[in-house]
């Protein structure tokens, strides 16, 4: 795989530089924890639509995925609803049930677009809709409160210097590591997503990588919901609602290309770090969110642009 | 080229981001309201802006368009950013809870405003108005006016987003309210709206479908009048006080269409937040807090109803009057 | 070569001889490297398809043009609808477009309404529709290649009759088939094609069957085929039985240890299709295949690749590179599974040793395995990428569908080669392939196929060239007596 | 080799079938359902959708997708609605709104066209950008229109309210389109195989890049439709009526793949299917969260079907060599 360091690490160095020189309060320690407490869950997500992107598939019901395992996780932990009593058994059960949750529809996800062959995008556009729905209804859109104070904390709390979701992060991202470019299912991602029938023909399970890829989508989009959940102290129905710009840039304007079986997990990583810092910049400059929002179009699109004309380069130069 | 292109693009966000970041230091609050979809809190956040202005205090402003968790990013950034003091109009009682404490943490002073939270050991002030009070008042006002015409009636209520704490002490002020009155009017009606005009216009004409002879309709804000109205001129049941089948309308909050349709005779009565007390409020408890003087915790609006009879010497302290 | 008005030249070649090529130049779609076309003696040199239809010359390809969502008359017009002005917009007139639709369709007489949806016509009307389309432009040329193909025998006389209107119509046509019988019943004048050069052109009557045959394959065998040094064992270690596929039908035939199985058969014969049903990428109705000692019911490439079955597609940009990817990566993709440590983990460095091992017996020329990009290899080198990763399975029984087309000289050689070495270690081998002198060279026995049936066995004592094309042509020729 | 065209006409119409069984249940559960008032009412509350999902058929049909109708009803809507209350009569206010459509279309289709980028990610960059532009020109204040704005919501002509009469003759010019016009059968041949298209001469881009302008168009005339019933634009406005346009083809037969459905009956039976649905489970006061999963679950069926028919075609389509 030719290793040749992606745009993207330039863009998020220099901008970097250039938001600490520019935006006041951004250059703080207690900025740069704020970054990173918005950057991990959104980049564990980003990681697991970037599977999917790799297979030529998309993912756009994360967010969805994202409020009903709040909502599961809710209804599990919290104080009102908790069928067990120890708050300890309550967060492991609750965090157990996120996570197959997540899995579950996952695997709705793969198995619609792999064994009855329907578009990505609209079984997880429907998916979007009706699990959205779905966490609106099991909530009648109230949100679940009093969780138990060990998850409250969890952001709070550290583990040998680092607080925990920095160590989720980078226990899901050495996992994906570990997936993406050591394992077998690694290189059946990549296989799938450049040639599915060269791939079929030489022994790759298709299918199966087809379903892996979802259900590892729906996983991590519930490990990220069980940091917001955990910040917000509440399960809610709308967790989420307007990540999905986020998850999708950041994986498109890492560089992974729309096309399938070309990305490596440290563009998304950049990527995800870009979204962030531009969220964050553009807020301490005290740009409103829907100027952002329009910003983040415009570099979605850009980058897409990118994305094509670096493919078309490839083609002509066979 | 590829270079070429990101580096124009980087330029551009570079500059938007120093253009706006030229704001003078000295005591700066930060004003985050959770939305601005309704006339009332477009009101309260320029009320909050002329007042701090009038104190010589800096602001900054954000709005959440309803998502609570970017809320509580735009207010971890005031505290990055240094502000002396919070004043937050909250999606709910109990998203706000992590805001108190960072606030807390950060030592910076912060007033809730207009949204009561729920039970925590933080240490915040709460300006907010007796919507259980109000409403109840507001619909003891209509149930008279439909004694008076002696006819029996149906009544519907308009609810907002079971979420939202004020929605929820608004029906208990109207159940309570029409309690009293149970032998002159029932309640045939219940729409849901989640402060949504399209749900609200969808289920008040569907309702007035299936039971057309309601004339005593309550709505929990006046934000939701657009929908009301809408629906009633297709059923062409909007007809002003006086004639044979006008329908008793009551509102909350107290905004510009709710003081047109007072003036026009079509609203019977209108439940009003005091914004501008409210919102002086807020702002000086902040002020006093950041100079430690000493702040009462809790500070009730009582509000007032406005309605035919005292419409003349009430509306110059409705907001909406001047809106 | 030349062909006049009212003429049907009939081209006549082996798979490869060059027949397609000769007609992209003729459809603009080539341009040509030297020498010049004269159209109705003016020069003609076309620049795309859009000049070639423009300037009259048509062509019926094997794979149609049409919207089968669309009607007759949509499709023949669907870029030259005649108009007229209704209220301010310009909408399809209608009744004069299907009054247009019915002139031509009477011309190559479907008697079928022209609002007919395409897709719901039989091949051979679709067939006729593209035939009124080529009409449209008033041609001065008609090319048909390989039209009879999906045809029956009915079908096929029908075509003819209308080709004889054609020709009273004074429209020239080039007719390329592989089936002699009709060209013997059809043609004015024949062009043979070998290896790119016209070997013989005449009319008709100076050709017999057997002149036509010694044409199409007269060449010297100037390519060597390696020898073996092991004799094919008569121990059957491989048995398709009663093989039926929505394409082929009771397939039944064995392969011995260290034997080449060849397979021939004309275009449409249904080789590919057996081969692809065996292998569990086409859907199987019914039939049962023995490798070694286990009988197999259900198929999938996983698991024959498990048990040493290994399959080299023809077409190598669509079902044998993973382009974008390093040679290494397309070398590894088929060994994956046999790399892992417990915990599903690929155990890289053994994999990447073995697959630089492989990428040497194959002696694929390379500048860096690891980082140099699959497609800047040439053809055959790239074909040599795909065989490495079948090798590096260590298999037992190699299908190859066309392992050399498409391949220059020294490479084929290299190929065949290889093949053989594998043979004589103890494997063997099923070759489909278009070239009979690859075949002749490489096999021990040879099967001629025909739509999707099993015709005729050929033994190594019975090689010869020109009975094995009669009956891969037995279609053609046997059936001018056998009625359809 | 074909099924009987009988079978396959009475498959068309399967649509209209499972219309009247909705109104059917609904009518038996709820009195209040079956009387002209609200056939009437679903008739109106469905013209806005109608007409965005008669844009977002044209679209379906070459294959592509416009996941931004939403907020180009938004931010036409918001555009037109300032305009309105900043003096500019309410009959010129339409026209903008249709230029507004228009441009935001053509942007969509410039980029699927001359960059060759995914059409899904392209109108999704523009439905975040849309909303963004939408709420930053008002500054996600409600945008309350004057009164005259509801007069187009609730004037009736000949008893008729003129909404639905736009709707009438929305779909009726779009099937004639469709139908009667070069472009309109150019658009179910480019839909059917984009390579054929080019093969056969036809203009590829040009056709592309009308099927985005007139989905912008359909879909600012939509959102004016339903502002004028509303009377006010939220910043909530066109929220999700991206998916229920496409539901409404969807479920009118136009195929995700491309070159087939019809705007007459489908899109608009599929689109009056959808409200009765809506009005009847109001009607019957059944939860109304229950609506997002009734409808997902109905698309998720009709795009399965869609699906597994247009694999078998393609699977029977096998190359043979």
């Amino acid at each position: 795989m030719t290793k040749s360091p992606n745009i993207i690490l330039y863009l998020c160095l220099v901008y970097y530089l250039a938001a600490a020189l520019v935006t006041p309060g951004f250059f703080t320690v207690n900025n740069t924890w704020n970054l990173l407490y918005n950057l991990m869950p959104l980049l564990i997500v980003a990681v697991g639509q970037m599977l999917v992107i790799l297979t030529a598939g998309i993912d756009l019901s994360v967010t969805a995925i994202i409020a009903v395992t709040s909502v599961v996780g809710g209804y599990i932990m919290s104080a009102d609803y908790s069928p067990v009593d120890s708050s300890s058994l309550a967060i492991a059960l609750g965090i157990l049930g996120m996570v197959i949750t997540g899995g579950i529809i996952g695997l709705i996800n793969g198995i619609s677009v792999a064994k009855l062959k329907m578009p990505a995008f609209m079984v997880t556009l429907t998916g979007l809709m009706f699990f959205g729905g779905f966490a609106v209804w099991l909530t009648k859109s109230q949100n679940i409160y009093n969780l138990p104070a060990g998850l409250v904390d969890m952001p709070y709390t550290s583990f040998l210097g680092l607080p925990l979701p920095i160590w989720t992060g980078l226990l899901v991202l050495g996992l994906i590591y570990l997936v993406l470019n050591k394992s077998l299912l690694g290189e059946w991602i990549y296989a799938v997503g450049v040639n599915p029938k060269t791939s079929r023909i030489s022994g790759v399970n298709v299918d199966l990588t087809i379903i892996m890829v979802y259900m590892l989508s729906g996983v991590t989009a519930a490990i990220g919901s069980v940091l917001y959940t955990a910040r917000l102290e509440t399960g809610s129905p709308v967790m989420g609602q307007n990540l999905l710009l986020d998850v999708i840039g950041a994986v498109v304007i890492g560089g992974t290309s729309l096309f399938g079986g070309k990305g490596l997990l440290q563009w998304t990583v950049a990527g995800a770090f870009f979204m962030a810092m531009l969220d964050n910049s553009l807020n301490l400059a005290g740009l409103s969110y829907f100027l952002i929002m329009i910003v983040k179009g415009v570099i979605i699109l850009s980058a897409a642009m990118l994305n094509v004309w670096g493919e078309r380069k490839v083609i002509w130069s066979a | 080229m590829l270079f070429r292109y990101y580096w124009s693009l980087l330029v551009i966000v570079g500059c938007l981001t120093a253009g706006c970041a030229a704001k003078e230091e000295g005591t700066v609050i930060g004003i985050s309201f959770e939305t601005l979809q309704t006339e009332y809190w477009v009101a309260s956040i320029e009320a909050m802006k002329s007042v701090c202005e009038e104190n010589g205090v800096g602001y900054l402003e954000a709005v959440a368009n309803g998502d609570a968790n970017r809320q509580f990013e735009q207010v971890n950034n005031f505290i990055s950013r240094g502000v002396d003091g919070i004043v937050i109009a909250p999606k709910d009682a109990h998203t706000v809870i992590p805001i108190i404490k960072a606030a807390n943490r950060a030592g910076i002073p912060i007033a809730i405003y207009n949204r009561l939270p729920a039970e925590n050991e933080g240490d915040y002030i709460t300006v907010v108005a007796d919507n259980y009070e109000i409403s109840r008042n507001t619909v003891e006002y209509m149930a008279e006016v439909a004694r008076e015409s002696g006819k029996k009636h149906k009544a519907m209520i308009l609810i907002g987003d079971l979420g939202d704490i004020n929605a929820v002490n608004r029906r208990r002020g109207f159940d309570d309210a029409l309690a009293a009155h149970k032998d002159l009017i029932e309640v045939v009606a219940e729409v849901p709206t989640e402060w949504n005009q399209e749900k609200a216009l969808a289920g008040v004409t569907n309702a007035l479908q299936v039971n057309p002879d309601i004339d005593f309709i309550f709505s929990s804000s006046d934000f939701l009048f657009p929908s009301v109205v809408s629906a009633l001129k297709n059923a062409d049941k909007y007809h002003p006080i006086g004639h044979p089948d006008h329908v008793i309308l009551g509102g909350f909050d107290g905004d510009a269409m709710a003081y047109r349709m007072l003036r026009e005779k079509y609203l019977d009565a209108d439940g009003v937040q005091d914004v501008f007390f409210e919102c002086q409020e807020s702002v000086l408890a902040v002020i006093r807090k950041m100079r430690e003087e000493q702040v009462p915790d809790l500070i009730v609006d009582p509000g007032f109803v406005i309605h035919q009879q005292n419409l003349e010497q009430k509306a110059e302290s409705m907001w909406g009057a001047s809106f | 070569m030349a062909v006049n008005g009212g003429q049907v030249l009939a081209l006549v070649g082996e798979n490869g001889a060059g027949k397609s090529t000769l007609m992209n130049v003729l459809g603009g779609i080539h341009q040509p490297s030297s020498g010049e076309m004269h159209l109705n003696n003016e020069p003609y040199a076309p620049q795309n398809a859009e000049d070639a239809y423009n300037s009259g010359v048509a062509f019926i390809h094997q794979e149609l043009n049409l919207f089968p969502n669309l009607s007759i008359s949509e499709n023949l017009f669907i870029n030259s609808f005649p108009t007229t002005k209704r209220a301010g917009l310009t909408l399809i007139d209608r009744s004069s477009t299907n009054q247009k639709a019915r002139e031509l369709l009477t011309r190559v007489d479907l008697k079928v309404a022209p609002d007919t949806r395409v897709e719901d016509l039989s091949t051979a009307q679709q067939q006729l529709v593209e035939i009124a389309k080529a009409m449209a432009g008033k041609p001065r040329i008609i090319i048909f290649d390989e039209p009879t193909t999906a045809l029956s025998r009915h079908e096929s006389q029908a075509l003819f009759q209308l080709i004889g209107d054609l020709r009273s119509q004074g429209i020239a046509m080039i007719y390329i088939s592989h089936n002699l019988g009709d060209i013997m019943q059809l043609a004015d004048n024949i062009a043979v094609l070998r290896d790119g050069t016209l070997v013989s052109a005449g009319p008709k009557d100076q050709y017999s069957m057997n002149r036509l045959i010694r044409d199409m394959v007269g060449r010297d065998l100037d390519s060597y085929f390696p020898a073996r040094s092991k004799k094919a064992s008569d121990q059957a270690v491989w048995e398709v039985r009663k093989l039926k596929s929505d394409r082929v039908t009771n397939i039944s035939f064995k392969v011995n240890e260290c034997e080449i199985l060849g397979f021939y058969g004309l275009v449409g014969a249904g080789r590919s299709e057996m081969v692809r049903a065996i292998l569990g990428l086409d859907p199987v109705l019914s039939g049962t295949v023995r490798w070694k000692d286990s009988t197999y019911h259900k198929f999938s490439p996983a698991q024959w690749i498990k048990n040493g079955v290994v399959y080299l597609a023809e077409d190598r940009r669509e079902e044998g590179l993973l382009t974008g990817k390093s040679i290494q990566k397309n070398i590894q993709l088929a060994s994956f599974p046999r790399y892992l440590n417990p915990l599903k983990l690929v155990k890289y460095a053994p994999l990447d040793q073995e697959s630089k091992v492989y990428a040497d017996i194959t002696k694929i020329n390379y500048q860096n395995l690891n980082r140099q990009q699959v497609q800047t290899l040439s053809g055959g080198n790239q074909q040599k990428v795909v065989l490495s990763r079948l090798l590096m399975t260590h298999p037992g029984m190699l299908i190859l569908d066309e392992p050399t087309k498409g391949i220059d000289i020294g490479a084929r050689q290299e190929i065949y080669g290889l093949i053989n070495k594998l043979v004589d270690q103890g494997a063997s081998a099923i070759i489909i392939s278009s070239e009979i002198e690859e075949l002749l060279g490489m096999c021990d026995r040879i099967i001629v196929m025909g739509q999707g049936q099993i015709y005729r066995e050929f033994s190594k004592q019975e090689f010869d060239k020109n009975t094995i094309l009669e009956a891969a042509l037995g279609s053609g020729i046997s059936n001018m007596d056998r009625g359809d | 080799m074909s099924n009987p065209v009988i079978f396959k006409r009475l498959r068309g119409q399967s649509i209209v079938i499972l219309l009247a069984l909705v109104i059917l249940v609904f009518s038996l559960l709820s009195p209040g359902y079956f009387t002209t008032q609200n056939f009437l009412n679903i008739l109106l509350q469905a013209s806005g959708l109608t007409i965005v999902a008669t844009g977002m058929t044209f679209v379906l049909l070459t294959a592509g997708i416009d996941l931004s109708v939403g907020s180009i009803m938004f931010v036409a809507g918001v555009i037109s609605g300032k305009l309105v209350v900043g003096g500019l009569s309410v009959w010129l206010a339409v026209p903008v709104t249709l230029v507004l459509g228009i441009i935001l279309g053509l942007m969509n289709g410039w980029f699927v066209v001359r960059f060759k980028i995914v059409p899904f990610i392209v109108t999704l960059a523009t439905f975040f950008a849309g909303r963004g532009l939408g709420l930053l020109i008002s500054e996600t204040r409600a945008v309350n229109l004057p009164d005259e704005f509801l007069q187009i919501g609730s004037a009736r002509i000949l008893g008729i309210p003129l909404p639905v009469i736009i709707m009438i003759m929305v779909v009726a010019v779009a099937q004639l389109v469709l139908d009667r016009t070069v472009f309109g059968r150019q658009v179910y041949a480019v839909g059917n195989s984009q390579e054929r298209s080019v093969k056969a001469g036809i203009n590829l881009n040009r056709v592309l890049l009308r099927v985005y302008i007139i989905c912008g168009c359909c879909a600012a005339l939509g959102g004016l439709v339903a502002i004028a019933q509303l009377g006010a634009v939220s910043p909530t406005f066109g929220f999700q009526s991206e998916f229920m346009a496409i539901a409404a083809a969807v479920l009118g037969g136009t195929s995700l793949f491309g070159g087939k459905g019809r705007v007459f009956p489908g899109t608009l039976v599929g689109a009056l299917l959808i409200q009765s649905i809506q009005s009847g489970l109001v009607i019957v006061n059944a939860d109304p969260y229950l609506y997002p999963l009734i409808t997902g679950t109905i698309i998720f069926l009709i795009v399965l079907v869609d699906s597994q028919r247009h694999y078998r075609r393609k699977q029977m389509k096998g190359i043979s060599t």
